[in-house]
């Protein structure tokens, strides 16, 4: 009942608010909604139903569930704030506000459809609901750039819908001979008991187009184009979630694929096919960060490189790197979505987004100037945050078993962390440059994510860790 | 006993840092408190050394997952120890008073802290990822402290090069050390290793090790961020990064290869033995065509550290081809050294930082005089620039003295390379400390002697005295250790044992004080002796001076072969000190172009001499990797540029070409 | 022990007299050469007493290391002169400081003396000490090759050990030996600044480098600066004689009258050694700053060499 | 009737879709190029409708009812109607040439016949034609999409590309419903939003045309 509790409440949430005209009253439901979702997917955590025809919480979906609602709530938390002035300064319309958080829930809605369906067409489906919905999101503002950027968006998405969708058939196809036709052929469940003996040949197809498909949603490296401009234009709460948790929902969808894969012996090793395009998004990100003027679209890219790291780490597999990539992937989401919260006040609060003219932030607004700082060191792999130990677990297991790979992989870190710190330098120190208008801003749920990723860095519970790691013996 | 003493330490560490949020603004107190806790760490130290106990570990289930966070104490760490918190001490003495010349205290306060707890901890760590982890912290709190005054443009450059040169030796030490976990399936040091691996293999780990050490301790040619990082820095934080912090590099090297690797290869200690001789001479060359200060101490870092390197190299050859004790005294060398740089080059920077908060100058050639404003200063700094120069009676000389003792038993190398590698190293050394002397003649006198070359070096006056105090007892130091070297000796005891298997010089419980003099085969060096004649004969000196010549003297002004000239700019200075030895060494090593531009005689002007310094290893070797990066950024920016078709264009090839694999491949 | 100790103070103050009357040997030696008739061998001295009757004018702008450098000089190049087996090896404080520490010993007063030529703040003492500094570091490999082949002879840097060494002959006529010691006498020429590094006769701007160091000195200091340049030269001289031409030296155990016999021949060579110094720097002019690398450079050359011929004879 | 004869209508239908995609990258006017469209959403209906008759699947009759009033009815003329009413000016700007396109389409076709040949051992010969057919529309689709300036045809690129996947949902035997659903939902969804789009865009710029939207080029 907690698994429909956490659909249900998303649900509730669009119709209502899509009514509500009143902003405050729509921002404060927003953040409650969201708030119930997370409880009650903290519930879940305590009590699961078994896997049914359509929904399944395993220990693999439910980190994501957790993450997904948890940030999702401190987004929305944030975004009370950083909406209000931006209707202050009438960058939205009350129609359209009405519109924002309507599909804010369905976005939610839509990720967590995502994460705890046991059906692939379902799980499509949900990914397409949360995709379509953002897509609406960040054409928001309606200024040529905010449409352009949800153009682009929309259409190299639609084309990564189709191929994904033409992936599912084909494994639905490949089960069919093996489970019968019918739902239960869709089911993650009996799929995966049946993996060895599927249609070997047509699995790779389908994984091909699976990985294209998703991957797209990803930001994977030749597919990523929609994903600068989607975090550039949109509002920045938007570009929060689309970093932390939407990329992250599409990963999930390619790691079940690859779990079916890895369990069938003849079908070709999704491993090599990962890494390498993983590698190359890091690469290629970590490059593109130099040119970069606008400073939300330079985080855009290091959320692609991010992907390509966690890309890589499942791409190695074993217990330690998928273990590693986990945790990745959790740590980028909390540190990337408070990085995001961060610069939302800092471009409202200097009236940009251009780093040209953003200086020494930590002289004129110490919490945001020295968050800002934290985060982007965080994001960059430092002690004593929990990026540093997933980098460590997924460049030592890689040079244990790859090593060439492995070092491209760190100079590819090196390169951006050269990238990043000098736009931080810019930015953050120095002496502060223009005017600077007076914001309410609300530093909880950015404080509480580095409180977090803090903690993780230096102490992860046993109990967090047995869960991990279960799930990465899992995804094998 | 030392279990507790260890726990204290990680304890009281963990409360220690847990004060960076009293460290607002009140320096007095956190530097007192910095003061206590390297006390403390002095304490346990020398009480571990001393009471020769085997190793102490204690694990916390922190840190990595299922491995948890391992720490122990042994010789080595102890050892290394003992020159961080001494370091650290005096410098927190210092700050206490320097403190009040500095502004923006909270950028610096914090990072101090966690500075100094994570050099500690870095030492005490027992498995890789603590180990990683707190190196890590340790460049990251030091970068901080490098940008504490973050508004000059050049403090920004050496941030970035410092902290992208510190995370790639970061990643060349988690690539060596998790190559050596690989197959020992565990990141606990004390199981890492055992297993035995093939040579090429273990090269590798020591090329990595050398890197990401290298990299730490300034070894040429990754020196490139130390001159600029180090003296941008408030001076006892320079001190601390100078003195101490390349210490803990050569802790993480010596732990490595010395420890972690079963065994080591003929040609490791060539390599190191090559890249050490070449820091030695071209690390103080380079300082002498420095006139800054501070990042003319910097480079003579360089220098020390190749010095401390080439007593390991030696220390690994002799081990290599059995020679045990051989390898004990050269390790004893290197590690003697590395306590005796610890002291003296802290006691540099922080009469440069004197000298810095009196004048606000660090060019040289804005200075002079100041001997007779800061007398104690420029006493402290005369005898840290006699130590640093190795000359005698003071402690520089003993440990160089100790590693031309351990060249010389190079002849029973079998190896004909080394045979004739080891004598030419034994020359570079040489070579090295004899510039090194004039570099400090340069810098003592054109800074501290002379007349003053400006308004500011004019009024100067002497800083305050918990400063002075902080020189003063590392003075005594340098002194001590000179005319005692046997303390430090007997305090090296075990560790060398731990390292090289044997210790070279007997330890008993007499030979604490006796015998003072340290004996080599039959070659034998008595500072206590030697200082005792020395009296002796000054006494007889002075004694026989007085009564034989008149007492009477004038002040007259200078007299300089009949025509002086009353403006100072008319004194040498630094540069033209120098110039003779840029004439020799600069053409090849620095591409020097001396130009001098006259004035025509009909319309007289000041003359005009432009020197051109290229730093050769920067622009061949670090310049071109930028370059390319820059290029193909710039490159490969149109993608982002792109229309919609195009990146259709581009979704639609992967796919095409990823089925095709699929159809022509499998 | 006693006898060491007696031999010891012996060895000090007469090394003490003695170093004058180099100076004057040589002095004399070139102008007889120059078919002049040349000061008397006891100029020196009558030179050094009227030094130190006269008043002492310092430079207003000197500090007390200034007046401290003269006796911090005079007592290292003392020591260390006193340090260095003339006639008999076994002195009581041999065990004190080897070969190394001996030359490290001169290195300490050149650096105080450096200092003080700067201390005034004159142009000629800054470039008097800048050019000392270039040639120090030039000789100072080349020295510490020389002590690598004798010390691969003789087994041990220290003096004592290797003349006794060389006494018992067992070195015999190796060609490295002579290649070190001509290498040896290059870097003293450098050293002590005789011509051709260094013209000691003349105050011309062009050629001054240890004269212009003690430009500003006068009185008892610039004596015990003369005194210390003096010894200098006596302990390169009976360096040279200890280590190449040990013959005649009372060794362990030996009575008075080798003692003696030690004494005399040790004059001899001093006397000797002196006399070819002279002869020599009237032979040959003093050379550029800039070719001096070169000169320095050779002697480097024909230690490294030695080092390598005694390891290749070695292996033979 | 026998099985020879399922299978060959089937594989006629199929083929023909796939003929007339080639038609549809082969057409420069707007107006054709709809109606073109519209015969190929023709063609998938008798395929469902076919397929549904051949499986005894009721519920892809279903599927054919949708698509025939969604892609053969509403969306051209939806099309139509906003070619008119944005004055949208008549003609196909192409980047490559029809012949090339064409040819281009060729070596798709073998690609994904290769691909599907060697693939599906397991499957009946049916299907295998069926998919082989299908995926070699959805790459002719994502051809024209690549190939095209006008947002128009390549809005019609994408529909043909839809038409291929149902073709492929349609040949898999017991496929659940929930999948047509939901490719109609998002098929639709995407004409509205499309529709939105391109007012918006009408708003703000003259011409319906990607170059002109892209004018800013993302970064500034």
């Amino acid at each position: 009942m907690y698994l429909k509790a956490i659909l249900l409440f998303p649900l509730i949430g669009i119709l209502l608010l899509s009514l509500i005209r009143s902003y405050r009253i729509s921002s404060f439901l927003n953040t409650l909604f969201s708030f119930l979702s997370f409880a009650s997917s903290l519930l879940l955590l305590v009590k699961r139903e078994s896997a049914g025809l359509f929904f399944v919480v395993d220990e693999l979906n439910i980190v994501f569930i957790l993450l997904t609602n948890f940030v999702g709530f401190t987004t929305a938390l944030f975004s009370q704030h950083y909406i209000a002035h931006e209707i202050k300064t009438g960058h939205i319309s009350a129609v359209s506000l009405r519109f924002y958080h309507g599909m804010y829930q369905s976005l939610l809605f839509g990720m967590n459809l995502a994460l705890c369906s046991n059906n692939i067409g379902l799980m499509w489906v949900a990914i397409e609901i949360a995709t379509l919905s953002t897509v609406l999101m960040v054409g928001i503002y309606r200024t040529a750039e905010a449409l352009e950027a949800s153009w682009k968006y929309f259409i190299l998405g639609g084309v990564g819908i189709a191929l994904a969708l033409f992936g599912t058939f084909l494994f639905y196809i490949s089960a069919r001979p093996a489970i019968g036709e019918g739902l239960s052929a869709m089911a993650w469940t009996n799929l995966l008991s049946h993996a060895s003996n599927l249609d070997t040949s047509l699995l790779n197809i389908a994984f091909v187009f699976i990985l294209l498909g998703y991957g797209t949603k990803a930001g994977l490296f030749p597919l990523h184009a929609w994903l600068p401009d989607a975090h550039a234009e949109g509002p920045t709460p938007i570009s929060a979630v689309l970093s932390g948790l939407l990329l992250n929902v599409a990963l999930y969808a390619i790691l079940r694929f690859k779990m079916l894969l890895a369990a069938n012996p003849h079908a070709l090793q999704a491993g090599p096919l990962l890494m390498s395009m993983g590698l190359a998004s890091v690469l290629f990100a970590a490059l593109m960060l130099y040119k970069r003027r606008d400073i939300k679209r330079l985080f855009a890219y290091s959320s692609i490189e991010h992907m390509g790291i966690i890309a890589f780490a499942f791409g190695i597999g074993g217990a330690l790197a998928n273990f590693a990539g986990l945790l990745h992937m959790s740590m980028h989401s909390l540190t990337k979505s408070a990085i995001f919260f961060a610069i939302g006040y800092i471009s409202q609060i200097k009236r940009t987004q251009k780093i040209a003219d953003l200086s020494g932030l930590t002289a004129s607004h110490p919490v945001l100037g020295w968050g800002l700082v934290f985060g982007v060191l965080a994001i960059a792999g430092l002690p004593p945050m929990g990026v540093f130990m997933s980098e460590f677990l997924v460049l030592s297991s890689a040079f244990a078993k790859a090593p060439l790979l492995a070092a491209l992989l760190a100079c590819g870190l090196i390169i951006a962390f050269g990238a990043l710190l000098l736009k931080l330098v810019q930015v953050a120190f120095g002496e502060p440059k223009g005017t600077s208008t007076v914001v309410p801003s609300l530093y909880l749920p950015m404080l509480s994510h580095f409180l977090l990723i803090l903690i993780a860095g230096i102490y992860i519970p046993p109990h967090v860790v047995e869960w991990f790691k279960h799930t990465s013996l899992l995804l094998k | 006993m030392n279990e507790y003493l260890l726990k204290g330490l990680l304890f009281i560490f963990i409360f220690y840092i847990s004060f960076v949020v009293l460290a607002k603004n009140n320096f007095r107190f956190i530097y007192w408190l910095s003061v206590c806790y390297s006390g403390f760490g002095l304490l346990c130290s020398l009480s571990f050394l001393l009471s020769g106990q085997s190793s102490q570990s204690i694990s916390f289930p922190l840190g990595l997952p299922t491995t948890g966070a391992h720490f122990k104490i042994d010789a080595l760490a102890s050892f290394f120890l003992l020159i961080v918190n001494l370091g650290s001490f005096v410098s927190s003495f210092y700050g206490i008073g320097y403190g009040s010349h500095t502004s923006e205290q909270s950028r610096t306060l914090p990072f101090y802290i966690i500075f100094l707890g994570s050099m500690n901890m870095v030492l005490l760590a027992a498995d890789a990822f603590s180990f990683l982890f707190f190196w890590e912290l340790m460049s990251l709190s030091s970068w901080a402290l490098v940008m504490s005054s973050h508004q000059h443009k050049e403090t920004a450059e050496a941030g970035f090069i410092y902290i992208l040169m510190a995370s790639l030796g970061t990643f060349a030490l988690l690539f060596a050390l998790s190559l050596i976990a690989a197959p020992s399936k565990s990141y606990c040091f004390d199981q890492m290793g055992k297993v035995s691996m093939d040579g090429k293999l273990a090269s590798l780990i020591f090329l990595l090790a050398l890197l990401g050490a290298g990299s730490k301790a300034g070894l040429i040619p990754l020196h490139v961020w130390l001159p600029k990082a180090h003296p941008a820095a408030p001076s006892h934080v320079s001190a601390l990064m100078s003195g101490v912090m390349t210490k803990v590099a050569v802790y993480g090297f010596i732990r490595i290869v010395f420890e972690l690797l079963p065994s080591q290869e003929k040609w490791w200690s060539i390599l190191i033995l090559i890249i050490a001789g070449i820091s030695t001479v071209v690390g103080v060359l380079y300082a002498l065509m420095q006139h800054d200060i501070k990042r003319l101490l910097a480079y003579h870092t360089i220098e020390n550290i190749g010095i401390v390197f080439i007593g390991i190299g030696l220390s690994m050859a002799f081990k290599i081809y059995g020679m045990t004790a051989a390898s004990a005294l050269a390790m004893t060398a290197a590690l003697f050294h590395a306590l005796n740089h610890s002291i003296f080059k802290n006691l540099l920077f922080l009469g440069s930082g004197a000298i810095q908060s009196a004048t606000d100058q660090r060019d040289m050639e804005k200075l002079g005089g100041l001997i007779l404003n800061m007398p104690h200063t420029a006493f402290t700094f005369l005898i840290g620039s006699v130590a640093i120069s190795a000359l005698p009676p003071l402690n520089g000389f003993v440990s160089e003295w100790l590693l031309m003792q351990s060249i010389l038993q190079s002849p029973q190398l079998p190896s004909w390379g080394m045979k004739f590698l080891v004598p030419s190293v034994g020359a570079f050394l040489a070579l090295s400390a004899a510039l090194a002397a004039s570099c400090f003649i340069k810098v003592y006198g054109i800074t501290f002697l002379g007349r003053p070359r400006s308004m500011q070096s004019t009024v100067a006056s002497e800083t305050d005295r918990w400063s002075v105090l902080a020189m003063y007892a590392l003075a005594f130091l340098c002194i001590i250790f000179g005319i005692f070297p046997r303390l430090v000796i007997h305090l090296l005891g075990p560790v060398v044992r731990a390292i090289a298997a044997t210790h070279y010089f007997p330890l008993s419980a007499k030979s604490f004080f006796m015998p003072l003099s340290l004996v080599v085969d039959q070659n034998a060096y008595n500072g206590f002796v030697l200082v005792l004649l020395l009296g002796i004969f000054l006494f007889f000196i002075l004694i026989s001076v007085k009564w034989l010549s008149s007492n009477q003297f004038r002040r007259t002004p200078i007299w300089d072969c009949g025509y002086p000239e009353k403006s100072p700019d008319c004194q040498y200075t630094a540069n033209s000190f120098a110039q003779p030895i840029r004439k020799v060494f600069g053409p090849f090593l620095f591409a020097t172009k001396e130009k001098v531009v006259c004035s025509e005689p009909w319309y007289p002007k000041a003359a005009k001499m432009i020197v051109k310094l290229h730093d050769q290893i920067w622009e061949y070797l670090y310049k071109p990797v930028a370059m390319a990066i820059d290029r193909i950024s710039e490159k490969i920016n149109f993608l982002q540029f792109l229309t919609v078709r195009r990146y259709l264009v581009l979704v639609f090839l992967t796919l095409v070409s990823l089925l095709g694999c699929l159809a022509f491949l499998l | 022990m006693i006898k060491n100790l007696v031999f010891q103070c012996f060895d000090a103050f007469f090394l003490l007299a003695l170093s004058p009357l180099v100076i004057g040997i040589i002095r004399k030696t070139k102008a007889r050469f120059l078919l002049k008739q040349g000061p008397s061998l006891l100029q020196p001295y009558y030179d050094l007493m009227k030094l130190f009757r006269k008043e002492v004018t310092l430079p207003d702008s000197a500090s007390w290391l200034f007046k401290a450098t003269p006796y911090v000089v005079f007592t290292f190049s003392w020591l260390a002169a006193s340090l260095v087996p003339t006639f008999s090896t076994n002195l009581l404080f041999s065990k004190t400081a080897d070969l190394i520490a001996i030359v490290a010993l001169l290195g300490t007063a050149r650096f105080f003396l450096s200092l003080a030529a700067l201390d005034a703040g004159t142009s000629f003492g800054g470039l008097g000490s800048s050019r000392e500094s270039l040639i120090a570091s030039l000789a100072e490999p080349a020295m510490i090759m020389i002590i690598f082949t004798i010390a691969l002879v003789a087994k041990s840097t220290d003096l004592s050990a290797i003349s006794t060494f060389m006494i018992s002959g067992q070195a015999g006529l190796r060609v490295s030996l002579w290649l070190a010691l001509a290498s040896l006498v290059l870097v003293a020429i450098a050293e002590n600044g005789r011509i051709p590094v260094d013209n000691p006769a003349t105050h011309l701007e062009l050629t001054m480098i240890h004269e212009a160091m003690i430009l500003e000195y006068s009185g008892k200091y610039l004596a015990l600066l003369e005194v210390a340049s003096q010894l200098k030269i006596v302990l390169y001289l009976s360096l040279v004689a200890a280590v190449f031409f040990p013959f005649g030296m009372s060794t362990m155990g030996s009575g008075i009258s080798s003692f003696f016999i030690g004494l005399f021949t040790y004059i001899a060579k001093i006397g000797l050694g002196a006399s070819m110094l002279g002869f020599f720097e009237i032979l040959v002019a003093k050379m550029r700053l800039f070719k001096i690398p070169n000169f320095l450079g050779a002697a480097f050359m024909l230690a490294l060499l030695a080092t390598v011929l005694l390891f290749v004879s070695r292996s033979l | 009737m026998n099985h020879n004869l399922y299978f060959d209508i089937t594989h006629m239908l199929a083929g023909s879709m796939l003929l007339v995609s080639f038609v549809l990258l082969y057409q420069d006017r707007m107006f054709s190029l709809l109606n073109v469209y519209t015969v190929h959403a023709l063609v998938l209906v008798a395929a469902a409708a076919w397929q549904g008759f051949v499986q005894q699947a009721p519920h892809l009759y279903a599927t054919a009812v949708i698509a025939l009033v969604f892609k053969a009815i509403a969306i051209p003329l939806t099309l139509r109607w906003l070619i008119v009413k944005l004055a949208i000016h008549r003609e196909i700007e192409k980047v490559v040439g029809s012949g090339i396109s064409v040819i281009a389409g060729f070596f798709l076709t073998a690609l994904s016949i290769t691909v599907m040949m060697k693939a599906s051992g397991g499957t009946d010969p049916m299907t295998r034609e069926d998919l082989s057919f299908a995926l070699a529309v959805v790459l002719i689709g994502l051809l024209m999409m690549a190939g095209r300036r006008n947002a128009i045809s390549q809005v019609v690129g994408f529909m043909s590309m839809e038409n291929g996947l149902i073709l492929a949902a349609v040949g898999a035997k017991g496929m659940p419903l929930v999948v047509e659903i939901s490719v109609a939902f998002s098929v639709l969804v995407a004409l509205i939003v499309i529709g939105i789009f391109l007012f918006r865009i009408r708003e703000r710029f003259d011409v319906v045309d990607i170059r002109g939207l892209e004018k800013s080029g993302g970064e500034r």
